[in-house]
């Protein structure tokens, strides 16, 4: 049935009647969609803390140096990201490999410093249960991690697709949408750790 | 009695702001039935005056371009109507019964603390003053854990599924739940309002017509929502002293004994 | 940045075009930003202060991903219009926290191990100036 | 231009190629293709509404005959669901959830955006088919699996969810079987998401040249904002389920406030939580989904009326304003549904206010449905009947709104039959009215064949006097102080003078499913037996007739071009009362 190539001649961003390619404007939407699942965590976090009788200030409760240091993973590995889409643009093959491994490399990084974060909240008998503060905090950051596992899965396949298609015609849109992806699950923890941790 | 009270159309108004309400639904019925008649007067004429006939063509309408059209005068109709209906009947209407309140010191206070599924009625008794509640204190010969200890509960009465209120005097109600959501319906006072746990939600209504009336849950609450329901009983202020002198727990009864014996009046 | 000229063709296929040396110069703003924000935590504001702080900060940090990385500037019209949409609907996102705000005075925060009694009657002061005229 | 077509003829071809290869499997079973697709949705959707009814059959019984046991099928339930035959309160309250989840999420969506959506939408723009084909098969093979598992509840321990189709905490997470009702809803609202955001794309990427977005037609706009709401109104509630979700499982207390006393027992969660978060989530959601359930009916009623009255129809334009008015305000409503919850008295009054603002693009499209029939030449067919019904239906079903919108008024009437009987009105007689005349519209474009008449009359008369004595009764009901919800109304004294109205919708209802039967019989027999049709054969000029009834994969033998409106009917100067959008000369 419609194979990829049928459809690949209506991807031709020439061709859109809108002039932006489908897989652009999708990833676009699902970001939109994304925006509003986030935003409606926040705005219960919001309420949650309004009627809240007290809420624990952040570095009182939580480790603030590991998720800074969390933070400046996951923004690096937004820019290996973005550098990893102008090596495609750029057509250097290995350059990719060298900044999308970066990239996998560095969410990996992220999860790791994120489940000692979490083992040491379950050593000292800290649970999603335990208090609203407690059920907020690993509601959303569960939550985002599980984004940051997508991610790698994308990323992933990425890595792979490159060796048979890195000349493919929609192989750099397919980057920039992994890449768009990837930086909204930066945009959310740079809004979450302030507000979870800081404030 | 039922006959009298409940039919086909509204309940019997029993309360002060009762006919206000009345007066809305009565008004947008009428109105709504008059746009509908007319409306479909002019729907059933287009059909059998534009019905296909051979040989007569359809009459294509002179182009027009904007978004503005002649289909947006009845909406100019409607929005006079609307906000006619905002501004001179819903905000007044609502802000007397749900945003102004009488003041405690004039009003009959009761507490109401609904649960699955009963309607329990906390009255402060004579001093006009709540005992304490506590949690820890809940159990089923105390459903609403009244704190005995408290001087101001000697003479609190709780009742379940019951609530007298006097006539020509305001009754205000912190509406609470223990459990889940649950709703306070009086249709004849029509008023009603979420009791929701965690929250205590003031309500106030003034009687003004003597009988017994029917509170119901409004709100799902569990398998046996449609069997929570409690009675009103409206009485003249006389009665009302007489009944409540006839509940006060005994001053020299132990606290738990009263409460017991309140609850199963 | 409409620095067209390296990858006119990747731009004219409906991709942006990369510019190193600026992504390079964000990711440096990006991690002076996160430390910053951390730094002014330590000084321990009240939390009104905290928040705006924070906040600023941090919607800066997603202002320049968003310009820059995801190559927000400059995108087509249709994206930037959808994105706007969106905004519009989050305006729902402010009523809700509105709504918890004006009850505040009805919640009951109730201590578990020994309920502070009945609490007092809410409405007795905030009836007066909700009244609608 | 000419670029494009080539694109597409190649395309053409590559296809009648791979065609043979082609397993009935994926042909028919994973099918890529947007048209099977669209009808996979189609007799799922009709198989769940049929379900759907089924249990609400089943509940009339207990509204008229409260405490009596079930003819027949009351043996057949489980001792615990309905002992000695009388259905329980618990049995009913799962009926009751699941009739509004089914029939809302189940039922009336995937077929208004993913029966008529997936097919038409894509006809009707000229494309080849959506922009996504494999996202578009994923969004079926999870709504599948999540309605499935949605029935599959009743059988599973726990039971069916049973705290309403509206799901309120703590009751929700009290409850047993709310949680299968989650992980349902989650797959769901995958579903949509994957549907609504290919819809978009399909829509403003895959035009046929000369498809400007102002010569599209109504339906496309429908569904163009119906997949915005979709797509922007559906996150809320998938967050606000995985905090459901996680108080249910990890016993947090999102929605659970301190101090909780369950039966006399002290609720072991933390508390701190707020049960109206929760009413607000999912009206954020809710409210929008109602016109996700109106917007693409109404679509389908414009291009029916346009085509029976032969003439374009009034207002294109004011159609179009107010249907994306009324998308934008629908996520500014919600809390009109809240008005008696608890929630701030203050803040009702904004609520006040924009609920009326919204009736106005409401009002305005039903005005311009009404005055399109001016000046046209009607035509009575099957299709046109069902379209011509829901202008009355609908109109009763706005009105009634106005009261439960009004504040004042819906202290009332708020969570009586009153509220039931208007949203069934918009829903019912509204949505599934409009939809069952699309059926019959596009029947012909699905089969090739016409469904038989004599049975077409039959099934509109029959349903629409049974709807209406179904749902009329209840704002009688629901004037005199009615609540919803109770298995048993004879309970509350002030039930009883309207009881035997009960008796009166419940056998409308079992009537209203007799009728359904001649149009189930002509849907099956049509699809295989019934009067072959021409290619257009109800001479109408939007794109989905200018190819092959059933279209062949891939749609359009060449790329249309689009000259004109989507209505041109009796252009002056044209040889024919129709002029096609994919004709150049008339």
């Amino acid at each position: 049935m419609s194979s990829p190539s049928d459809i690949a001649a209506w991807q031709e961003p020439a061709l859109t009647s809108s002039g932006v390619p489908n897989a652009k404007l999708g990833i676009w939407l699902f970001l939109a969609s994304e925006v509003m699942l986030f935003s409606t965590l926040f705005t219960s976090y919001v309420v949650l803390r309004l009627g809240a009788a007290s809420w624990p200030r952040g570095w009182v409760a939580l480790n603030v140096p590991l998720a800074m240091v969390n933070t400046i993973v996951l923004i690096t590995s937004s820019v290996t990201m973005v550098l990893a889409y102008a090596k495609v643009i750029e057509k250097d093959l290995s350059g990719f490999r060298k900044y999308m491994m970066a990239t996998i490399g560095l969410a990996f990084l992220f999860l790791i410093f994120k489940s000692f974060e979490y083992g040491s909240h379950f050593t000292h008998h800290e649970y999603p249960s335990t208090s609203i503060f407690h059920a907020v905090y690993f509601t959303m950051t569960g939550l985002h991690c599980i984004h940051v596992i997508g991610g790698i899965i994308v990323n992933t396949g990425l890595l792979f697709m490159a060796n048979e298609q890195f000349d493919h015609p929609l192989f750099a849109g397919r980057v920039e949408g992994a890449g768009l992806y990837w930086h909204f699950v930066d945009i959310v923890w740079i809004f979450l750790f302030p507000c979870i941790y800081l404030i | 009695m039922t006959t009298n009270i409940y039919g086909w159309g509204l309940p019997v108004a029993a309360s002060t702001y009762a006919r206000d309400i009345d007066f809305g639904i009565r008004l947008i019925h009428w109105a709504m039935f008059t746009i509908f008649i007319l409306w479909a007067i002019f729907f059933t004429y287009l059909l059998i005056r534009y019905k296909k006939r051979d040989g007569v063509p359809a009459e294509r309408e002179p182009e027009h371009h904007g978004i503005i059209s002649t289909s947006l005068i009845p909406d100019i109709i409607v929005m006079v109507f609307e906000i006619g209906l905002i501004f001179f009947y819903a905000i007044p209407v609502w802000s007397k019964v749900k945003t102004v309140f009488p003041k405690e010191s004039e009003a009959n206070r009761i507490d109401v603390i609904a649960e699955q599924f009963a309607w329990n009625v906390h009255y402060p008794g004579a001093d006009g003053k709540f005992g304490k509640r506590d949690l820890a204190k809940i159990h089923f010969s105390n459903p609403i854990g009244l704190d005995h200890d408290d001087p101001a509960a000697a003479d609190d009465v709780v009742l379940a599924n019951e609530i007298h209120m006097p006539i020509g005097k305001p009754t205000l109600i912190r509406l609470t739940s223990k459990d889940v959501i649950h709703s306070f319906w009086v249709p004849e006072f029509r008023v009603k309002q979420d009791a929701v746990p965690g929250m205590t939600i003031p309500v106030w209504v003034e009687p003004n017509r003597v009988g017994t009336y029917e509170l119901s849950c409004a709100q799902l609450c569990g398998f046996a929502h449609s069997l929570m329901r409690a009675t009103v009983v409206v009485q003249t202020p006389e009665d009302y002293e007489k009944w409540l002198k006839s509940v006060a727990p005994v001053a020299v009864a132990s606290a738990s004994t009263s409460t017991k014996g309140s609850d199963s009046w | 940045m409409a620095n067209e000229h390296p990858h006119r063709v990747a731009a004219a296929h409906g991709h942006p075009p990369p510019n190193v040396k600026l992504y390079i110069a964000i990711f440096g703003a990006l991690i002076f930003l996160t430390i910053l924000t951390v730094v002014v935590s330590w000084w321990h504001l009240p939390p009104a202060g905290a928040i705006a702080v924070a906040l600023l900060i941090a919607s800066f940090k997603a202002s320049l991903v968003l310009a820059f990385f995801m190559h927000l500037k400059g995108e087509h019209k249709l994206i930037i219009a959808f994105l706007g949409i969106m905004l519009f609907t989050c305006i729902g996102f402010f009523l809700i926290p509105l709504d918890q705000h004006l009850l505040r005075d009805r919640t009951t925060h109730t201590e578990v191990k020994e309920e502070g009694g009945a609490p007092e009657l809410p409405q007795a002061e905030p009836a007066k100036p909700q009244e609608a005229k | 231009m000419v670029k494009k077509n080539n694109h597409a003829a190649a395309a053409h071809d590559s296809h009648s190629h791979a065609h043979h290869e082609l397993t009935f499997w994926q042909k028919y079973v994973f099918s890529l293709d947007h048209k099977i697709i669209g009808l996979q949705y189609l007799i799922t959707s009709l198989i769940f509404l049929l379900i759907g009814f089924t249990f609400m059959m089943v509940m009339r019984w207990s509204l008229a005959f409260p405490g009596t046991p079930l003819p027949v099928l009351g043996r057949l339930f489980p001792a615990d669901l309905a002992p000695n035959g009388v259905i329980s309160g618990e049995f009913y309250n799962s009926l009751g959830a699941m009739h509004g989840t089914i029939m809302v999420f189940l039922g009336v969506v995937p077929l208004g955006v993913g029966a008529f959506g997936n097919y038409v939408l894509p006809l009707q723009i000229g494309a080849p088919d959506m922009a996504f084909p494999r996202m578009n098969m994923a969004s079926y093979w999870t709504y599948l699996p999540g309605g499935l598992l949605m029935l599959a509840s009743f059988v599973l321990p726990g039971g069916a969810a049973q705290s309403g189709w509206t799901s309120y905490p703590p009751l929700s997470i009290i409850n047993p079987g709310q949680t299968v009702w989650l992980v349902g809803m989650v797959l769901l609202i995958t579903s949509s998401l994957m549907g609504s955001i290919n819809f978009i794309v399909t829509t403003l990427n895959l035009r046929a040249p000369g498809m400007s977005l102002m010569r599209m037609p109504l339906f496309v706009w429908s569904e163009l904002v119906t997949s915005v709401l979709l797509l922007l109104a559906f996150p809320p509630l998938e967050a606000a389920a995985i905090m459901q979700f996680m108080d249910r499982v990890f016993h947090t207390s999102f929605y659970i406030p301190q101090g909780l006393v369950v039966l006399g027992m002290l609720h072991k969660a933390s508390g701190g939580g707020q049960p109206l978060l929760w009413q607000h989530l999912f009206w954020f959601l809710a409210h929008p989904e109602v016109y996700v359930l109106l917007l693409p009916p109404m679509g389908i009623v414009m291009e029916i009326i346009a085509n029976n009255t032969r003439k374009p129809p009034h207002g294109y334009k004011t159609v179009v304003a107010s249907m994306c008015g009324i998308g934008a305000m629908s996520f500014v409503v919600w809390a009109h549904h809240m008005f008696v919850s608890g929630m701030s008295a203050t803040l009702s009054n904004f609520f006040l206010v924009t609920t009326m603002i919204i009736s106005v693009p409401s009002v305005a499209i039903l005005t311009c449905m009404v005055f399109s029939l001016k000046g046209g030449s009607i035509r009575f067919n099957v299709p046109m009947l069902w379209a011509l019904a829901f202008l009355p239906m609908f109109g009763i079903g706005g009105l009634t709104g106005l009261p439960l919108g009004l504040t004042a008024t819906d202290i009332y009437l708020h969570d009586t039959y009153y509220v039931i009987g208007h949203f069934h009105y918009v829903v019912v007689t509204g949505s599934i009215v409009a939809m069952i005349g699309g059926v019959y519209y596009w029947f012909p474009k699905w089969y090739g064949r016409k469904m038989n008449d004599t049975l077409g009359y039959l099934h509109f008369w029959g349903t629409l006097a049974c709807m209406n004595g179904v749902f009329f009764p209840m704002f009688i009901q629901g004037l005199a102080g009615q609540n919803r919800r109770y298995y048993d109304p004879t309970a509350h004294l002030h039930n009883l003078p309207t009881q035997p109205l009960h008796v009166v919708s419940s056998v409308s209802a079992w009537c209203l499913f007799l009728f359904q039967l001649p149009f189930i019989y002509n849907f099956f027999h049509s699809m295989f037996a019934g009067e072959k049709t021409e290619e257009n054969p109800w001479k109408a000029t939007t794109l989905e007739w200018a190819c092959p009834s059933p279209p062949p994969h891939g749609n359009f033998e060449k790329t249309p071009r689009v000259y004109r409106g989507p209505y041109e009917y009796s252009l002056p100067g044209a040889k024919t009362d129709w002029a096609p959008q994919h004709v150049e000369a008339v």
